[in-house]
């Protein structure tokens, strides 16, 4: 095995860099020294982790939607029209699927077709094809800090461009831009990508310039009980830390279940602050952030807006940093700028009037968050067994041995074993654990939670409870009763 | 078992995973004989398996907008193998955003596909449809 | 004073009800025979107090909104596009204003108006006008049961036609139907029309059919602290349990603090049960409407779902019987049949999403839940004492003196000292306490409350408070802070 | 002390009683007389009103939807009283429903209002031009 846990050298770096930059002619344009003038230049209202940390301070969570399109004047105007339209506190900008596989010549067709045609052919912004300068355009044109939000597996170009483009938040992991997001990348293969990406942005704090990184939290967003994705921020926190990042957003995808919810958010920052503290990394920030509803979604736009405003609702009370933000086109297609500032500002409503309430300390929400916590540590525990203490090797060897397995992943490099479903109350326990390294009475613990539920619906505990969780919230409700 | 076999997968570069699982299971359920792909499926790989498993028709996904593009020239593929007149159906977000179904609709058939279905229809809705499919086929050769 | 709570005798009843029928030329095609028939061919699916009763024993909250027009045919249809595209569990016939104030020329007036225009030319659908024949139209066109709901302070004939006409439930009270909707009508007068209809329903229950009651619970729908309301709630469910009504629906209008809203909730059941039971009603039951956000909306419509959504979620999170519907048009106008439509569906994903969930139970509601059983019995105690025993003398009394005090009502009956103005967290406590009879302790708790909030904002607790406060939800915020 | 006096009130049958109270708190900070005859006040009662206390405008909100209905008429009363160019102003939801503000706008000056303004917009917005009426009636005298 290749990949190992420590910061990559100068050497290393740079003569991968040298290649990183080759893989397309906008490679060229991206100079470090010139970079970090730019930056430097970034006032203080756009710059991603500031701006988070002001919200923080004040206990506001922030709001964020996604976005991004083909054309940089329509993009501009878009994200222009989510400023002042959809009051976004932070913005986006979504690049398309071509870029996220690193195919740029299909990406300069989809540009291409696009001018032709005046509508946007690409479902998102292709960064690196456009370069430095335009990126620059793009986030200079706007009020509010802009985050690159992708999907990517090897994103190092497009890291690269980001950077000195003006972006100063990135997002993504060589897990979680791995696993949900691809069928045959290695995840030695992605760490190691994602290795380069850590070492620029922690080559960016050591100039002097901030760049807040974020784990991607929800994974395939579909019934993962949270210790789950907890473990995966966790250990992409750590490996990016290795690499000199300073400023870290760790995420979680909303299950439904009020008190699993505003636990899940709880024990993360938690975790993540024991994990970091344990290995030295006491000066690393962390901030959180809550994704309103990210499976399957109603196709009516009404009840569209109910699972927003309950997203919205369950970030404040969890006192998430910011929130992700869906639109009532969600289950149709990508949406309108229009129906984009709709979820907004519903959004920003909900976030407003609760931005005095707080249910993080409640003893509900402390015992769940403990069995959080402590389901976390034992996954922990094994991946840092499997690696010896390296915890880039012991994720490769966690993934192979199931030690660490993501419900409806598409990636081979998944063991696929786990099943989850929801218990009586509609929190996202384990119904098939394959081979996570739980104790046995956290196993008890699942099953007795089933078995509630099995025991109200009169049927035994069965995959159909899967299948039934997974239609449910298309039909308006969280758990999957039989009829 | 109804003996009906059929073949399904995401096409494209596309990976939404959970209505494909959610698919293969309803339809084992029902008595299919299923053929599972996966995710990112080419069209070649459709082909060779339809091929391969004799199977009475192919149901292809598509969720994250590109599935127009993806399923071009599906069908000529099809012939070219000598898979004459096998169904041919899609389902999930075929197209980028929120469009007239019965226009993206009259889209695909054009594109030679037999039935295409609107953004969340679920799989059941299509059993009689693939139930008929034998005699409906049987009648064609 | 002429007023008692007492059961009013046949001969005093028959007497007044000869008087009432001939108000109008309706009045006599009420035949109480007649109408029992009518409704005791009724089916169950269409008997507001039994749909209720099956939504409570599946911890089911059920949804119901506001409708009403001139015309019958449309008023039909309006109600079915709710039933249908709505998904309404419950159905309303909202009453028109010139019916409420018993001006039935000028409602008759307005629906010769509407059918030359086409247009509904009135705010509601003149029950009294249109008589026994048209209501049984009505109600027997439509799956769900349906509740006449208005805001009117002599409802005697209204009550008459409306049960003949095969209504199954009636809203208000003497109290809830005077202070917010009138300005003139003294509380003796009103108590002793209301007196009349919930005699006519004892009548009714006496023969065989339970006709639901359920008290107004929002007033004036701006800033009520629970236990007003709550009080009010409690002695109109007495007034009415004396006079043989079997089912009733207490109230309670949102304030938006969730712990607070759930505490509510939990201490009108409470206290309802309480007081029934002390004076030897135990056979009464009693169900729990929660009403969406009451006071001013956002203008916008995003936003408008947002407020419309945490009302649905703190409804269900109480787990009320059912929960009054606001649409994305308030802040407008009267809404149109769409966008009722609309709030009803994002009401109805919220309810079904969080159905299994219940925080009613968990400490910080116990707390407030108890603080505010607390002052409500300190209120109800000094009516006791006022009226000598005598619930119906001692709410004039305690009107009279300050006693009860309904903030920004416009009736001249009501002392109007009273301010209340919102905690740090958002609850709802009092500024100005006027003559309200609680205790030095309470007293103490609430100016603490705010005292605690006037430090967070480096200001003296004051009335411009309270002008902040009421502006606040407009803008997006419970508490009005300062800028 | 602006030395500006207003009289207030909410017209017709109409109880909404919150605004008013807002609005007579808001014109007495802002250094305005206020003469405030709460809800349900008829056309009489304003005219009334501000013949006895000399008043430079009369504010009308209507909350309920039958504001078109109630204000009909109100400027002619104030001529007959002698009240010939007192600025009126109404305010609130005027009308029923969601209608088009521009149209309510036109129909209530043409009814003989000298200022409309849209639901919800809060009283603030008019102290500027509360502040110039002196002037501008004094012109008109
Ligand atoms: C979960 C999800 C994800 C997860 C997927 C995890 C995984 N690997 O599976 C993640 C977060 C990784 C993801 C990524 C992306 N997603 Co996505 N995703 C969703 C979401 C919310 C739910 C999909 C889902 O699982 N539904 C539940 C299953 C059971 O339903 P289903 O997939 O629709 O399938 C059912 C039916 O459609 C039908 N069906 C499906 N196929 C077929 C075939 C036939 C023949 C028939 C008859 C029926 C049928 O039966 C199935 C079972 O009932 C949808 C929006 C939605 N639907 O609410 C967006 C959505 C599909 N995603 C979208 C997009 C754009 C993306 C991204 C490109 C961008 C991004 N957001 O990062 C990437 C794509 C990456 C790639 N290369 O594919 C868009 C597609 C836009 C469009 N078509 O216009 C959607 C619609 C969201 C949106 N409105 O923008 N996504
Ligand atoms: C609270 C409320 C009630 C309470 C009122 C309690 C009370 N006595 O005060 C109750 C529940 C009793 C009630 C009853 C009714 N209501 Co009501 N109510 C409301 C609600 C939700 C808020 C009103 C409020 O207090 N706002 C807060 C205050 C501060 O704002 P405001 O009143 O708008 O006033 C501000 C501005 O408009 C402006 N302004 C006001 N007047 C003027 C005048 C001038 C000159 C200027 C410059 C500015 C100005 O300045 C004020 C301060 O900023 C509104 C909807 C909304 N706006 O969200 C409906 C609303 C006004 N009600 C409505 C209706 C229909 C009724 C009822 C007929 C039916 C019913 N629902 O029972 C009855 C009416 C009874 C009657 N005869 O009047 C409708 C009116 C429909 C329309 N116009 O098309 C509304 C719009 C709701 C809706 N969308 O259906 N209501």
């Amino acid at each position: 095995m290749k990949i190992k846990n420590q910061k990559l050298s100068n050497d290393t770096f740079f003569s991968e860099r040298e290649e990183v930059l080759q893989q397309w002619p906008t490679g060229k344009e991206v100079d470090l020294d010139d970079a970090v003038d730019h930056q430097k230049k970034i006032p203080l209202t756009r710059r991603f982790g500031e701006v988070l940390a002001r919200g923080v301070e004040e206990q506001r969570t922030l709001i964020q939607p996604r976005a991004g399109v083909a054309l940089t004047g329509e993009h501009i105007k878009l994200l222009q029209f989510l400023e002042s339209q959809g009051e976004a506190d932070l913005l986006p900008t979504t690049v398309d699927s071509y870029t996220r596989l690193n195919r740029y010549n299909e990406a300069e067709n989809g540009i291409e077709k696009s001018k032709e045609t005046g509508r946007s052919m690409l479902n998102g912004f292709p960064i690196v094809n456009y370069g430095v300068e335009v990126c620059r355009n793009v986030t200079s044109a706007l009020k509010k800090p802009v985050q690159v939000r992708h999907g990517t597996p090897d994103a190092r170009l497009l890291t690269e461009i980001s950077i000195a483009g003006g972006f100063t938040s990135f997002e993504g992991g060589g897990i979680s831009y791995n696993i949900p997001y691809s069928k045959d990348h290695s995840i030695e293969e992605t760490l190691l990508n994602w290795q380069y990406t850590d070492r620029l942005v922690g080559w960016y704090e050591e100039a002097g310039i901030s760049i807040n990184r974020e784990p991607f939290g929800p994974l395939t967003g579909t019934l993962i009980p949270p210790f789950i994705s907890n473990s995966v921020a966790v250990i992409e926190t750590l490996l990016a830390a290795t690499q000199g990042v300073k400023d870290i957003t760790v995420g979680y995808g909303q299950c439904g279940n009020l008190i699993q919810d505003v636990s899940a958010i709880r024990a993360l920052t938690k975790v993540t602050r024991e994990y970091l503290d344990k290995f030295g990394f006491h000066d690393v920030r962390i901030t959180t952030v809550f994704h309103q509803w990210m499976g399957g979604f109603p196709q009516d736009e009404a009840k569209a807006f109910g699972v927003i405003s309950w997203g919205a609702a369950a970030a404040a009370l969890a006192k998430a940093s910011k929130v992700i933000v869906k639109t009532p086109h969600e289950a149709m297609g990508v949406p309108t700028k229009e129906a984009n500032a709709a979820g907004l500002r519903a959004t920003k409503q909900v976030i407003s009037m609760l931005k005095d309430q707080d249910l993080r300390e409640i003893p509900a929400v402390l015992t769940e968050s403990e069995i959080i916590a402590e389901e976390t540590r034992c996954i922990l525990a094994k991946v840092e067994e499997l690696g010896k203490g390296d915890y880039a090797v012991g994720t490769v060897a966690a993934f192979e041995a199931g030690v660490i397995d993501i419900p409806f992943a598409p990636s081979r490099y998944n063991m696929g074993k786990v099943f989850p479903a929801r218990d009586n109350l509609g929190a996202v326990r384990l119904l098939q654990m394959g081979n996570l390294p739980l104790t046995a009475e956290l196993k008890e613990f699942h099953r007795s939670k089933l078995e509630e539920r099995a025991k109200q619906e009169k049927r035994p505990v069965s995959f159909q409870m899967v299948i039934d969780d997974v239609y449910a919230i298309g039909k308006g409700f969280l758990v999957g009763r039989p009829r | 078992m109804s003996g009906i076999t059929v073949v399904i997968g995401v096409i494209g570069a596309d990976v939404h995973a959970v209505g494909n699982k959610i698919i293969d299971f309803a339809l084992q359920e029902a008595g299919f004989n299923v053929v599972n792909l996966g995710v990112m499926v080419s069209q070649e790989e459709f082909v060779q398996a339809a091929i391969e498993t004799d199977a009475d028709a192919i149901l292809v996904s598509s969720l994250y907008g590109h599935g127009e593009i993806d399923c071009q020239g599906l069908r000529e593929k099809c012939e070219e193998a000598g898979l004459n007149d096998i169904p041919l159906i899609a389902g999930g977000n075929l197209v980028v955003g929120k469009q007239n179904f019965e226009e993206v609709e009259a889209r695909f058939m054009k594109m030679g596909f037999n039935k295409v279905t609107s953004p969340g229809t679920p799989i059941e809705e299509i059993f009689e449809y693939l139930k008929e499919l034998p005699v409906l086929t049987q009648g064609l050769q």
